[in-house]
């Protein structure tokens, strides 16, 4: 779960990082009504998930309420341009107004897990504001790294070491390593998987202060934070992951794509080599779908409804690998599901191993369903039903 | 041999009365697993139907039957406490099947429990056939022999394993290392383990998108068993960057973990990688016949 | 640092530590408005850190604003009796009023280092409500305990086994490990030496309570919790370490006794040393006296002055072993003390090693003082010089 | 030889810059010592009044110096930081000089640095007498022999050693394991270390009240050292319970630390109790006359 900009300056306040000052408004009168009587230039951002919010004209700065409102009505007019990741774009549905601050210098840092090391890693460089592959790309020799021992954990040598290697102005030095204390205590109480501030900003005045924030949560851990439970609702929606919810099958287990061939199998693993299968024999699928263990009829019902029903697919390729479930079990599943779904019907392919697998093709046979043997028969099946269809 | 797990080795179940651990229990214990017994709090002094004592911790579980591999089947919350505990009663091995263990806990453990190897979490657990099989693996389709299996998934590791029993090539040890980003052993941990097992001729790495596990284990294959004949898969050559398929630990981030790199670093090291699964006995058995 | 009850208890209940409802008052007043229209049974407490409060009478049952004065008025009309630690008792300051809970079972649980295995130790009984060390020689087989590595902190499963070896009844168990989970964050949270309840109550409709709370802090860690400056302020003072504090000295740094040879050296052991030295000639000493490193002549004068004026001492025996400073340095130092002091003059054996010692001795002869070359002899001299005085 | 600290060894000192840092490196540096730098955060690129260069960081004074051993000079809070960023480094041997560390502190130190040994905290340091001296200890009452000394005090150390060189009794390392109640090394860690080193030919053993130390000590040589002349000392033998005389681990609390329980221990062992410090030299001339 990705945080919006305002969600995460919120923790960083929490935790002690300096931010600006700032009101998060949910339209343009607010903006307006906030900047009443307001000194001073303030900015007005867009909160959206997406990146490259500056070059799409999505944060603004503006002096007094009338312009406020306007910058405000400006940037929410539109949503975020779309790009490969987002094809819809992105609406804007809040801004944050913030302190404009007269900034100095711009850094970065952020802590994140690696998964080689299995151990947390901090990274400093002393070019921020900008993307950080592209200055692991253009100057390399500004990007420092700790890894830290989880036993240990943050100590405020890690920031010396890393404010000393990473060449940060000195005016950096002497917070550095309590933002980073403040910073790790964050990830750590929150099981966050990244954090960044980039720019860490040093003020011509001399504070420090973190002027964006990204903070990724681990999914897996908001059972223990009921509080962002009330975030995730600010949050865009990914429909695919509120598609798979609706089925009863893992968030992570549906993601749909412009093809016609749809795909269902039982594990992660199996599920990604059967969408590789259908690109093998020359199709593209309409989905990655893993129905998880326990095929039976409501939960093949469920997602044979949830694929027929919002993507293009033009044939359902069922792939079960029968490890421990019986294949004429499954097979009387599917065709029970078959039998009780008011959608509409489209070819099946099915592709069933385990013990009875013989007597679960023949049940299929008899429901006028398509049983194989192997997953590259399926698949180039399945391909071809497409095409005919 | 085999690696990590034989004949011999004692095993408890964690989580052994619950829904999940009760039934993997029955089938473990029909594969002939060497299993001692197991642990649920509060239950201890029951039996299950099996035979097997329960015990109310892991530290009368050992202590009584004298157990050094477990197997873990309770709830995310509880995970990190079963291998803290599992650690702590000086339990040597543990496998923990639990899907959906936040990473933070997965970290802390992996770093606090120096001397226990753990595979997992969020993994199908390991078989040496004609052995011993730990987790919820389908027994039916092992064969003992010769090949070893690392993979991250689940079904398409007894995918895989399924073909090669049908192509006649047995099993040493099949692991399925887990889909997490943090795991307790990878690939390159267990090819360590492979290089001195004289029963392993071959080995089959089952890779997927994301991370660099295998990056890190073609360069060990080059470096270390050079010689040994090694056949790789990469499953999700056509997934989308940035969103995760299934397993929290298959995702492609910016450069990181694509298909690509993957492949380019099997083949630097000299591994073909089977465009499909049902090509790998074919390669493998390839390798195997240049090599005799 | 030991806090009083209802200090302890506040923090049980900032970590989650279910403890009875209860006011804290400073006077019967403050417990008659309290109880006023209040309904039930209800405990008031002395707050001391004394312990036997129940022998001592200082634990009553009230029902009602009337009768809750009238006992709080008993409790606070005298003070603690003394004992050898406290010979000069504990005046009770302040009370708590508390909910009389109804309690089926007691059981002891406790947080504290444990030196030799350099390790938190968790000890737990099923038998509470008495003196843990009663408990160990009465029941050993019921104290259980576990040694927390550090590294890894507290798990659950560390309460679910020490409840089954200590046997614990089976109402406590479900609540138990997250009762120690919340005790173990307080304790590494606050830097705690030691933190314990006892009893931890079973109520008899199933709830577990944290009846009595007993929590010391570490004085070295105090730097780190700034808000609990206001509670030391209500503790009772101990003279010897507010004397200590005043002159300049670390609040370890002294301590009285009831003898009459006063004593200084430089450095703990040797100051040990030097009170065992007076024993060894036959003498008692006054007191135990610190005075650090760098003897020059503003410390000495303090500690002279700490001494004559708060002991019984008829003699001082300064006992400096010069390993870095100078030998006629100090004895400068010292006769610039003496000639500065305005209190009275007792007899100074001193006894002085280091560079320049003979120096050093020549400069006290001549000022009258009584050098002398070993702590023996010096112990020795000040003996005699007290039965003299 | 000698333990822990040799010639050889080198020494940086972290807080080198500091009031006490630079005067006590001043000490070492005439004592002989073998500094090789020393770390001030922010004063890097700076040299020492003896010409000894200052690092930003301890990974960059090692980096630069080979360095092994550190001493550390720097204020309470900052202690615990000081030895992580030294374990970081690659330091093997840290004397942590600082008084008045928190004891919560120490103690998670002491669990995550395995591998380090720490003298300290709140420790005077040691010596190799003609070797090295890292620490605050007055260089001139030592004197090169076959007398190890281990002691809980500054001053009483001082005290006894200054004995032992006036009697002719030279020694090969003197350690103060420090004051508080959580130490890096205990008396029993030095023992262990003593019995290996052919320098050491005899043992003084200067404890006080609190904690449980000194029995400890006492085991292990009936155990492991029967045949070495040891001699004890114990401070403190007429402190009250309950409050704790200077060091923060000199506190008899109920039966624990009492001096009772410590002289018993070590007659039990056959060491022999001194009365007062001036007492040791004689008891250790005897006990080598009958080993001799």
């Amino acid at each position: 779960m990705n945080l919006m900009e305002y969600q995460g300056k919120e923790l960083f306040k929490r935790s002690g990082i300096a931010v600006p000052s700032s009101h998060h408004a949910l339209d343009p009168q607010a903006v307006a009504a906030f900047l009443e009587g307001a000194l001073g230039q303030w900015v007005v951002k867009a909160q959206v998930l997406m990146g490259g919010r500056g070059k799409a004209g999505k944060i603004k700065m503006a002096t007094g309420a009338s312009q406020g409102r306007s910058v405000a009505q400006e940037i929410m007019a539109t949503p975020m341009p779309p790009n490969r990741q987002n094809p819809a774009g992105e609406p804007v549905k809040s801004l944050l107004v913030e302190e404009r601050l007269d900034i100095a210098k711009e850094a970065y840092c952020a802590i994140t897990i690696d998964r080689a090391a299995r151990k947390p890693v901090i990274v400093v460089s002393r070019f921020g504001g900008m993307d950080i592959e592209e200055v692991a790309e253009q100057h390399p020799e500004s990007i420092a790294k700790f890894y830290v021992d989880t036993t240990i954990g943050y100590s405020a040598f890690m920031g010396r070491e890393l404010a000393f290697a990473a060449q940060l102005d000195p005016g950096y030095r002497k917070e550095f390593p309590a933002i980073l204390a403040a910073l790790y205590d964050l990830f750590f109480r929150y099981g966050v998987k990244l954090v960044e501030i980039n720019p860490l900003a040093l003020t011509a005045d001399g504070r420090v202060v973190a002027s964006d924030a990204k903070v990724e949560l681990d999914d897996d851990a908001l059972f223990r934070f009921p509080e962002f439970a009330q975030w995730r609702a600010a949050l865009p929606l990914d429909e695919d992951e509120l598609l798979a919810a609706q089925a009863g099958v893992g968030i992570r287990n549906f993601r749909r794509f412009p093809g016609k061939v749809g795909t269902m199998a039982n594990g992660a693993g199996l599920a990604m080599a059967t969408m590789d299968a259908v690109a093998n024999a020359g199709g593209e699928v309409a989905d990655f779908l893993d129905v998880g263990g326990g095929a039976n009829a409501q939960r093949v019902r469920n997602c044979y409804e949830l694929v027929v029903n919002t993507t293009g697919a033009k044939v359902f390729f069922i792939n079960i690998f029968g490890g421990i479930t019986r294949g004429d079990e499954v097979a009387r599943g599917i065709v029970t599901a078959m039998a009780q779904t008011a959608s509409r019907k489209i070819p099946l392919v099915i592709r069933l191993t385990g013990t009875n697998e013989e007597e679960g093709r023949r049940i299929l046979r008899e429901a006028a369903m398509t049983p194989v043997e192997t997953m590259d028969e399926g698949a180039r099946e399945a391909v071809r039903l497409s095409h005919g269809a | 041999m085999s690696i990590f797990l034989d004949k011999n080795s004692k095993i408890i179940v964690q989580g052994i009365t619950g829904a999940e651990g009760s039934y993997h229990t029955d089938r473990m214990y029909k594969y002939g697993t060497n299993l001692v017994g197991g642990v649920t709090p509060g239950k201890g002094g029951q039996r299950t139907p099996q035979g097997l004592a329960v015990f109310d911790t892991v530290r009368e579980a050992v202590a009584a039957t004298g157990a050094t591999h477990t197997c873990i089947f309770v709830p995310p919350p509880f995970a990190a406490d079963a291998l803290y505990e599992a650690y702590d009663a000086g339990i040597t091995f543990a496998v923990c099947i639990t899907e959906g263990v936040p990473v933070h806990d997965t970290l802390k453990v992996v770093g606090a429990t120096p001397g226990m190897r753990i595979i997992g979490p969020n993994c199908p657990g390991l078989a040496s056939p004609g052995k011993a099989l730990v987790g919820i693996m389908p027994g039916h389709v092992f064969k003992e022999g010769g090949i070893g299996v690392i993979s991250r998934s689940g079904t398409l590791t007894y995918e895989i394993v399924d073909l090669l029993t049908r192509a006649g090539l047995g099993q040493s040890t099949c692991i399925g290392v887990g889909g997490d980003p943090i795991i307790g052993t990878t690939f390159v941990e267990c090819l360590r383990e492979f290089k001195n097992d004289p029963q392993t001729q071959a080995i089959v790495i089952c890779g997927e998108i994301g991370g660099s596990d295998e990056e890190e284990a073609a360069a060990f294959v080059a470096e270390h068993l050079p010689e040994l004949p090694v056949v790789a898969f990469i499953g999700g050559r056509n997934a989308p960057p940035g969103k995760s398929l299934g397993h929290a630990g298959a995702i492609i981030s910016g450069s990181f973990g694509t298909p690509q790199s993957k492949i380019a670093a099997f083949e630097a090291a000299g591994i073909p990688v089977a465009q499909r699964p049902s090509e790998i006995p074919a390669l493998l058995a390839q390798r195997l016949a240049v090599r005799a």
